[in-house]
């Protein structure tokens, strides 16, 4: 197990190669980050399997004293700030965490880049920057896996930004065109701004803890706890660190009003946007709220109130404008910011368990809906729904693959996500009050409906002539996607309880104690009967079309429009950054020359000139004029020495 | 191999020195000849520094490379004492790498090629002296040695341009940068003055730093007289680090320079001052700085955001760096205002990175603007697509400069913040703000130069040359290395700033 | 025997007068003469004081008188030297107007 | 009054120098015009012989000869070596500018030998009266030597000038040296101490006198306020001339204050320390106005009128912080002479080459220097840095060892106020490195090129000056690096003149 950091230095190891000797290598050297990879997701077996064979005495390991999972930690000392032993020296680490929830996304990153990777080889195929490409793809797979391995904040917020520059040169990998340029920027500024809070609160805790090492951090929370405060981190401090940290996780996972960057994202490519703003980067913030669900939860947990609120409001804003956007990419944007929010919702209502559970099932699903979304894009060049439609003619095996992702997402049962968002409301009807798990319903709804919406305008209804050329994308794409099919398809059934020592999912990932897998019946029935009833509602609108909507549209113009805007974020923003950030920016240059530069600099020097070409008008050239000085400068000496002396 | 160390130091001053004295004298103004001299005297002082560097035993700690020249003795005591410790030894040797890549890529310095380098050598020689010496007067000697070459520097070889609303010609920024470093050395010399007769009215008088030390150590020095002479150091060492708002030479003087003086003007010469305040300043007036602190950390606060906010409506690249320097700069001046050993590592530390990171990109602005004659970042664009290893090394630059982990530039900035969170947590989290700020204008600069469709404007626009490559990929080199691994550098930097006073 | 004051306030108006003079006048002759009597003055401050004062033993203090006799002789060299340059000056600008000799200024 | 005779033997580089200076007279009317060119090397054959001859002779001598009048002592014997050297390099940088430009040459530099024993003698007298006539022997030969350059009206003027304000100033030393007479009936500087010493029952006379006495001093060096004749005597006089004035009667003077400060103010204790204050005003008053009226200057002599009597002032601030206690100041004040000297000669020299080869002599006209005339533009600067006080060259280690004198003494203020001025001192002086180094070769008086105008600039200035230039530059840069040794033999000569 403590040889999980390999996983990681794979893909380390193979960025640099790529990047340098990429060019004289066969394929510009994609296969090595393949490799890679794939090596990662081996070297993953052997720690899930080494993981379940240990126990309490197998070295570094140990019962979480909040968590209550078998944690095992092994650390590195990175170097010393300040000699070693002296007061107020800071030694600083790398070490590793491994707990069922690393390993849960360790699984999750090593297959999804994977099958995305093998994806990308025929998609990216003759691109000019191919071997780029490739080499910031494993770059971003390690950081993303240094990440869920970090064991304290530091290398955690390292990994965070790495993961950070990498989503920035992948969103902008055709940088030739002016959108992707500014999406990449948004994109990294706007997470920045999130991860300024990470920062602060990160250097937080390490004041009052006085180290960086998650575990002590979580041994501090406990101990204020146990003593209200007596000693180890006060309430304060607690609540103020979990709603910074919270801001880190809201700017990556694209909580509201973070969200504006994730679909201007969608003008990367499209593996890039299944791999990371799908499946694997924007939900670090969901994993780093879990992680550092003892700071949350500690003491009365007011935070995770504020998680559960800023959860549903994204949730329920993004699906509301998934509905009515046509850009298929964009579609599947908001749908994960929205699952995103149902996540945090989760989070915030003690559902620590169906959160990670439906990470993963909407990690699976929705990288293959992108995958799909990408082969359809690639055969028929369209992003926009409204020129598709009918394609389940010509690529079948896309289609197909593409309704299981979004029959999953919209919560048809059997599937994967049917399983993880029922386990969601459960918790919200459970923990929160019923307004929560009203609109928890109504967000349910919503995915189900814009899922069906996207699936059956791009599938079915009649194909248009201009698609004719349309074909079945080749092997290499089709294979990584039915993998991700047969996943979202089965993956649900890890929830079940089964015959052996596995309980369920819920006894594996859990926070405090491990529950067994049971299912509310009504609740079942509601939102099965909810995605159904939306799943044909959306049938008849837009593949028989016999239901028509332009009544409601006229009825509603108003929300409708707003909603069109995605609520006028984007305008806020820009006139803001427009307005008052470079309006300060160039005030201050301005200031910086006018003032500073031409007053108080270059004033002071004027006047020594002036002073200069005044004070020689005293040298007259008359020889009686300068007696005279020399006459009144005598009588003033005479008079000083006088007074000097008497 | 110990008698080696006895002369060390003094061949590492008397090395460029000599170098540049003796290319006094060679025949022809604008030989190559000049160039493949002044490489090899860097090449030497280089060697030197990296030996020096190597040979510093951090478990020893303190000064090392100890040796005393008698000068003047008597009343004034002045004498050539040198030696160096884990705050000046990485600072010598990033004198080294930078001076050297200076000369390497200067081979575009046609017009008096023999003057150009005397003066850049003669440069280098102050800036190893200030590192290297122990004694006052010494100190502002090289100080002031390694300032003046600045004027003619700039002045002949600069270049000057038009932006539209105003003009700035080199003459401007040569002037303006010498009037304002030498006004800040007249302060630096009234403390210094200031500093000696109160040593002499204790009866000790001395120039000499380390007995003036012994004197502070054991409060000889009243705590009046110290508030109210450490400002005298704190800005008049400060004019030199850009601290605000005695800054603006700083980025004019690099608008106007040649691109190895850029180099060693961000790389080296502003870190002379924050060097400066810490010898000088923290390590003679303890209980002043004390005082004064919290007004420091202020103006290095001030320094941080005033520096990234105004670089971000700047459109000539020299003055994005410009002002970025002075923005990393303010980390400097924050992480030596906390008197943490932490934050005062960190400042050590990133005066290290900022070095190599702002000499770096001055260097590829540099082989930009020689075949482009434009630094308008408004003109520029698209040349990652002619100048792929240009721009990718600029984009390291630029990452490490907005802090990314794993370069150099986020280990010294996090330092810093964790030594400020100690002592001063609100202006602590304005400075991270600051480096927020920092990724906007980077990204800003890195989208609008080198991303987009490649401009037709420049049809035959070259990759950086050979040597500007090399030099280059040391540079990114050792950025990442700190990045990953700062432990070489940091343990000898920790045992340095155990012994400040304070800390 | 007058006071000793009485030569000191003459030789004070005659230094005065002299100053004025070299201020008032206009031709570098004159200036020169004022110049003459302001040595002249000098010189009766010197030789009263001299006279008036005891020397040291048996001899008499004749440091004044000396003094006096050293400035006759220096005064008649700067007035030569005076003359000459002011003569040269007139052959070169055809004046001694100290008003019209300004080409230097500033 | 037995040893009005004895030992006069110290005296003979004295008698020496006057016949050697008669000598050349008479050489020189036997010379055909032509061969005047050998004049100016007996002078200097001689002014060597006569600098080894007294270091031989005169080598830690301790003797006062005419009951006290004259002293031969280690401070006599360095200012002694230091003028005649400073006469050596005059002379050889002042050669090619008399031979082409001026007339009677022979007298020229007949006369320069005698305003050098004048200056000799100044550093030598212990008393007011002998100080005065040395004081007029030297002033005469300046007079003389300003007009020098008969046909020129500039030249003429400038010695007008000179010698009314001249004579003005000594009327009124003479005035002091009478008031003093009067009152105290001493002329030697330990005896005015003495009287001094206890003043309190003494007639305030004496203090006027005292004042009058400081003002035809002060004269003599252009403090300010009595500073104003300098700048156009400058211009006027012929270049070796000014830079003759600039050299050697500054230092001259210097020298006479210094010992009469040291031997007839200092001892008087507390008296002084109230009119140490007189002069530090007076010092401060000389860098300000100095410095701050050189900014306006276009021309070059002029402007090096200017910054000498900055550099006065700096000086003066050396004499206000003379005290019993430590020789610090007059270490200083020395150190600061020497350094300063040497570097206004390069000044000087390389001007008055670059006046032979072009005949200008404003600052813009130096145009383009650095580029047909390395060697020279490189002396020129290397003098500017010197003077704006940069180190490496003399000038740097000369001012911080002055300031650093002034602060001890209690003085900060003046050493803040010298190193603000000589900041502002940094600007002027930079102008000339820009103009010779950054800006282009100004257009020929008719237009067209300059370098055709004047094919002087295209060959390398003359031997002697190049001599000149390469020891100066040699000197200052020794100076400035390592003055151990000279300050080891000045520390030698204020202790001779310090209590």
């Amino acid at each position: 197990m403590q040889w999980a950091w390999l996983i990681p230095v794979f893909c380390f190891a193979a960025a640099p190669v790529i990047v340098v000797f990429g060019r004289y290598l066969p394929e510009r050297g994609s296969w090595l980050s393949i490799l890679a990879i794939a090596g990662g997701f081996v070297v993953f077996w052997f720690v899930l399997n080494s993981w379940l064979n240990a126990d309490v005495a197998t070295m570094g390991c140990f019962i979480s004293e909040n968590s209550g999972m078998l944690t095992c930690d092994y650390d590195r000392s990175w170097f010393n700030a300040g000699v070693i032993g002296a007061v107020g020296s800071v030694s600083l680490h790398w070490g590793i965490l491994i707990d069922p929830l690393t390993i849960v996304m360790l699984g999750l990153v090593t297959f999804v880049a994977l099958m995305v990777q093998i994806y990308s080889m025929v998609y990216m195929e003759g691109d000019p920057r191919f071997g780029w490409y490739f080499a910031v793809h494993s770059m971003f797979a390690a950081a993303m896996l240094t990440l869920v391995l970090a064991d304290n904040f530091l290398l955690l917020y390292i990994a965070w930004e790495l993961v950070g520059i990498c989503s920035y040169l992948l969103i902008g990998f055709w940088h030739e065109r002016p959108e992707p340029r500014e999406a990449a920027k948004k994109a990294f500024i706007v997470t920045r701004i999130g991860d300024v809070g990470l920062l602060i609160g990160i250097l937080l805790i390490w004041r009052d803890v006085g180290s960086f090492g998650m575990t002590d951090a979580f041994e501090a929370v406990r101990v204020g706890v146990m003593t209200h405060g007596q000693e180890g981190m006060s309430q304060g401090v607690a609540t103020a660190a979990a709603l910074l940290l919270f801001l880190g996780a809201m700017g990556k996972s694209a909580q509201v009003p973070f969200h504006v960057w994730l679909p201007d994202a969608m003008e990367g490519p499209t593996p890039v946007s299944a791999l990371i703003h799908a499946a694997t980067m924007v939900v670090a913030g969901v994993y780093l709220v879990a992680r550092t669900y003892p700071i949350f939860s500690a003491y009365d947990a007011d935070p995770l109130l504020i998680v559960a609120i800023v959860g549903l409001v994204t949730a329920l804003m993004a699906a509301s404008i998934a509905l009515v956007s046509t850009d298929l990419k964009r579609i599947l944007a908001y749908s994960t910011i929205s699952h995103l929010g149902l996540m945090m919702l989760s989070l915030g209502a003690f559902g620590y368990t169906a959160a990670i559970f439906h990470l993963m099932a909407h990690g699976f699903s929705k990288a293959l809906l992108f995958l799909g979304a990408g082969s359809v894009l690639h055969s028929t060049e369209f992003q926009d729904t409204g020129e598709m439609g009918g394609l389940r003619k010509v690529m079948p095996l896309t289609a197909l693959v593409f309704s299981i992702g979004a029959l999953s997402l919209g919560g048809i049962p059997i599937l994967a996500g049917f399983w993880s968002k029922d386990e969601i409301l459960l918790a919200v009807s459970d923990n929160r009050n019923t307004a929560f798990l009203v609109m928890a319903l109504f967000t349910a709804l919503l995915s189900a409906l814009y899922m069906g919406r996207a699936m059956f305008i791009v599938f079915f209804g009649d194909l248009k002539e201009k698609n004719n050329h349309a074909h079945e994308s080749p092997i290499g794409m089709t294979m990584p996607m039915a993998l991700l099919g047969v996943l979202a398809l089965g993956f649900g059934l890890i929830s079940f309880n089964w015959p052996g020592d596995f309980g369920g999912i819920g006894t594996f990932v859990f926070f405090g104690h491990g529950e067994e897998f049971h299912f509310e019946v009504w609740l079942g029935a509601v939102s099965i009967v909810l995605a159904v009833g939306a799943f044909i509602f959306a049938y008849l609108t837009y593949a028989k079309r016999s239901i028509d909507l332009d009544y409601a549209r006229s009825r509603f113009s108003w929300i409708l429009n707003v909603i069109e805007n995605k609520y006028y974020f984007d305008e806020v923003y820009q006139w803001t950054i427009d307005r008052v950030v470079l309006g300060i920016s160039g005030f201050i240059a301005y200031f910086d020359r006018a003032i500073v530069n031409d007053i108080i600099v270059n004033g002071p020097a004027d006047v020594a000139r002036e002073v200069g070409i005044k004070m020689r008008l005293h040298i007259t050239g008359h020889v009686y004029a300068y007696v005279l000085g020399m006459a009144l400068g005598t009588i003033g000496l005479s008079i000083f020495v006088w007074l000097r002396t008497v | 191999m110990n008698d080696f160390n006895q002369v060390a130091l003094l061949l590492l001053i008397m090395v460029p020195l000599a170098g540049s004295l003796l290319m006094m004298f060679m025949p022809g103004e604008d030989k190559k000849e000049a160039w493949y001299f002044a490489i090899f005297v860097s090449g030497i002082s280089l060697a030197l520094s990296l030996i020096i560097f190597a040979r510093y035993d951090y478990d020893l700690g303190g000064f090392q490379f100890i040796r005393t020249y008698e000068w003047l003795p008597g009343p004034l005591d002045i004498n050539l004492s040198l030696g160096i410790d884990g705050i000046s030894a990485p600072l010598v040797l990033l004198n080294g790498i930078i001076l050297f890549g200076g000369v390497l890529i200067s081979q575009t310095i046609k017009h008096r090629t023999r003057d150009f380098f005397v003066l850049l050598l003669a440069l280098s020689a102050g800036v190893y002296g200030v590192f290297a010496v122990r004694d006052l007067f010494f100190l502002f000697f090289f100080y002031e040695l390694a300032v003046l070459p600045m004027y003619l520097l700039i002045g002949v070889w600069g270049s000057s341009t038009d932006f539209g609303t105003f003009l700035r010609t080199k003459e401007y920024g040569a002037m303006k940068l010498i009037l304002f470093l030498v006004a800040g050395s007249i302060l630096v010399w009234v403390g210094i003055l200031a500093v000696y007769v109160e040593a002499a009215n204790n009866g000790a008088a001395t120039f000499s730093l380390q007995g003036l030390g012994v004197l502070a150590q054991t409060g000889q020095f009243d705590p009046t007289f110290q508030t109210w002479v450490f400002p005298l150091f704190m800005v008049g060492f400060g004019v030199l680090a850009g601290l605000w708002p005695f800054h603006t030479w700083s980025p004019d003087g690099h608008v106007a320079a040649p691109t190895a003086v850029s180099m060693l003007h961000a790389g080296v010469l502003m870190k002379l001052g924050a060097y400066g305040i810490i010898r000088v300043g923290i390590f003679l007036l303890p209980e002043g700085a004390d005082n004064w602190m919290p007004v420091l950390v202020s103006l290095g606060a001030v320094n941080v955001i005033y520096g990234a906010v105004s670089a971000m409506s700047q459109k000539d690249l020299k003055y994005i760096i410009g002002y970025s320097s002075v923005s990393h700069m303010g980390y400097v001046i924050i992480g030596i205002a906390t008197l943490d050993n932490v934050g005062m590592g960190g400042a050590v530390l990133q005066m290290f990175s900022h070095g190599v990171m702002t000499g770096l990109m001055f260097l590829l602005v540099g082989a930009i603007y020689h075949q482009t004659h434009t630094r308008d970042i408004m003109v520029l664009k698209g040349l990652v697509g002619r100048m792929p290893v240009n721009s990718f090394f600029f984009a390291i630059a630029g990452l490490a400069s907005l802090g990314l982990p794993g370069l150099s530039g986020f280990v010294a900035e996090f330092m810093v913040f964790v030594g400020a969170f100690r002592t001063y947590m609100p202006l602590a989290i304005i400075a991270v703000i600051g480096a927020a700020l920092t990724a906007v204008y980077i990204l800003r600069l890195l989208a609008r130069t080198f991303l987009g469709e490649a401009d037709p404007q420049w049809p035959d626009l070259k990759d950086a040359s050979p040597i500007e490559m090399s030099v280059g990929a040391a540079f990114v080199g050792i950025i990442i290395f700190v990045g990953v691994w700062p432990e070489p550098l940091m343990r000898v930097i920790n045992v340095g700033v155990q012994t400040i006073p304070g800390v | 025997m007058v006071d000793l004051v009485w030569f000191q306030l003459l030789s004070a108006a005659l230094f005065a007068i002299g100053i004025y003079g070299v201020m008032a006048r206009r031709s570098a002759v004159l200036i020169v003469m004022s110049i003459e009597l302001m040595l002249n003055a000098v010189n009766i401050n010197l030789i009263a004081a001299a006279s008036h004062m005891e020397g040291i033993g048996s001899f008499a203090n004749f440091d004044g008188q000396l003094i006096a006799i050293f400035i006759i002789t220096v005064a008649a060299a700067e007035v030569g030297l005076a003359l000459a340059i002011i003569l040269r000056m007139f052959r070169n600008k055809s004046t001694v107007n100290v008003d019209e000799i300004d080409l230097m200024k500033w | 009054m037995n040893n009005l005779t004895d030992n006069l033997e110290l005296l003979t580089p004295e008698f020496a120098l006057a016949g050697l200076a008669f000598l050349v007279f008479v050489v020189d009317l036997f010379l055909p015009k032509d061969r005047k060119g050998f004049l100016p090397w007996l002078s200097i054959a001689g002014l060597l012989a006569l600098i080894a001859g007294s270091l031989v002779m005169l080598w830690d001598e301790e003797e006062l000869l005419y009951d006290g009048l004259l002293a031969v002592d280690a401070f006599a014997l360095f200012f002694k070596i230091f003028f005649m050297g400073l006469g050596v390099f005059i002379i050889l940088s002042s050669m090619d500018f008399v031979k082409n430009k001026l007339d009677h040459q022979g007298e020229f530099y007949g006369i320069l030998l005698f305003s050098i024993l004048g200056m000799n003698i100044m550093a030598q007298s212990r008393e007011l009266l002998t100080a005065y006539i040395a004081l007029e022997l030297l002033s005469f030969s300046l007079y003389v030597l300003a007009a020098y350059a008969k046909g020129d009206a500039r030249s003429n003027e400038s010695a007008l000038k000179y010698i009314i304000i001249g004579a003005v100033s000594s009327a009124i030393l003479l005035y002091g040296v009478s008031m003093v007479y009067s009152t105290v009936g001493v002329t030697k500087f330990d005896d005015i101490a003495s009287a001094l010493a206890l003043a309190a029952e003494v007639s305030p006379a004496l203090w006027v006198g005292v004042a009058l006495i400081l003002v035809g001093l002060m004269f003599k060096v252009s403090a300010v306020p009595f500073h104003m004749w300098a700048p156009d005597v400058y211009e006027g006089a012929p270049y070796p001339v000014t830079a003759y004035l600039a050299i050697g009667s500054k230092a001259a003077a210097f020298a006479l204050i210094l010992r009469l400060v040291a031997e007839g103010f200092v001892p008087a204790g507390d008296r002084w320390e109230q009119w140490q204050l007189i002069i530090a005003v007076l010092a401060g008053a000389s860098m300000l106005v100095g410095n701050f009226v050189a900014l306006a200057q276009k021309n070059l002599k002029r402007l090096m009128a200017y910054s000498s009597i900055g550099h006065v002032g700096f000086i003066l601030a050396g004499i206000a912080a003379l005290s019993s206690s430590s020789d610090l100041a007059s270490n200083g004040v020395m150190f600061y002479l020497v350094g300063y000297s040497i570097t206004n000669l390069v000044v000087f020299a390389a001007i008055i080459s670059f006046f032979n080869m072009t005949g200008k002599e404003m600052i813009a006209d130096l145009g383009g220097l650095a580029d047909h005339q390395p060697f020279l533009a490189a002396s020129m600067a290397m003098g500017m840095f010197s003077l704006a006080g940069l180190p490496i060259f003399a000038g740097f280690t000369i001012k911080f060892y002055l300031f650093t004198a002034v602060a001890t003494e209690g003085l900060l203020w003046l050493a803040g106020l010298a190193i603000f001025s000589s900041l502002i001192s940094l600007y002027y002086y930079l102008q000339i490195i820009r103009q010779m180094y950054i800006e282009p070769a100004p257009a020929a008086d008719g237009g067209g090129d300059l370098l055709q105008a004047h094919p002087a600039l295209t060959q390398r200035p003359s031997l002697t000056l190049l001599t000149v230039l390469g020891s100066g530059m040699a000197a200052i840069i020794w100076l400035g690096v390592y003055p151990k040794p000279l300050i080891d033999t000045i520390q030698a000569a204020s202790r001779a003149i310090l209590p």
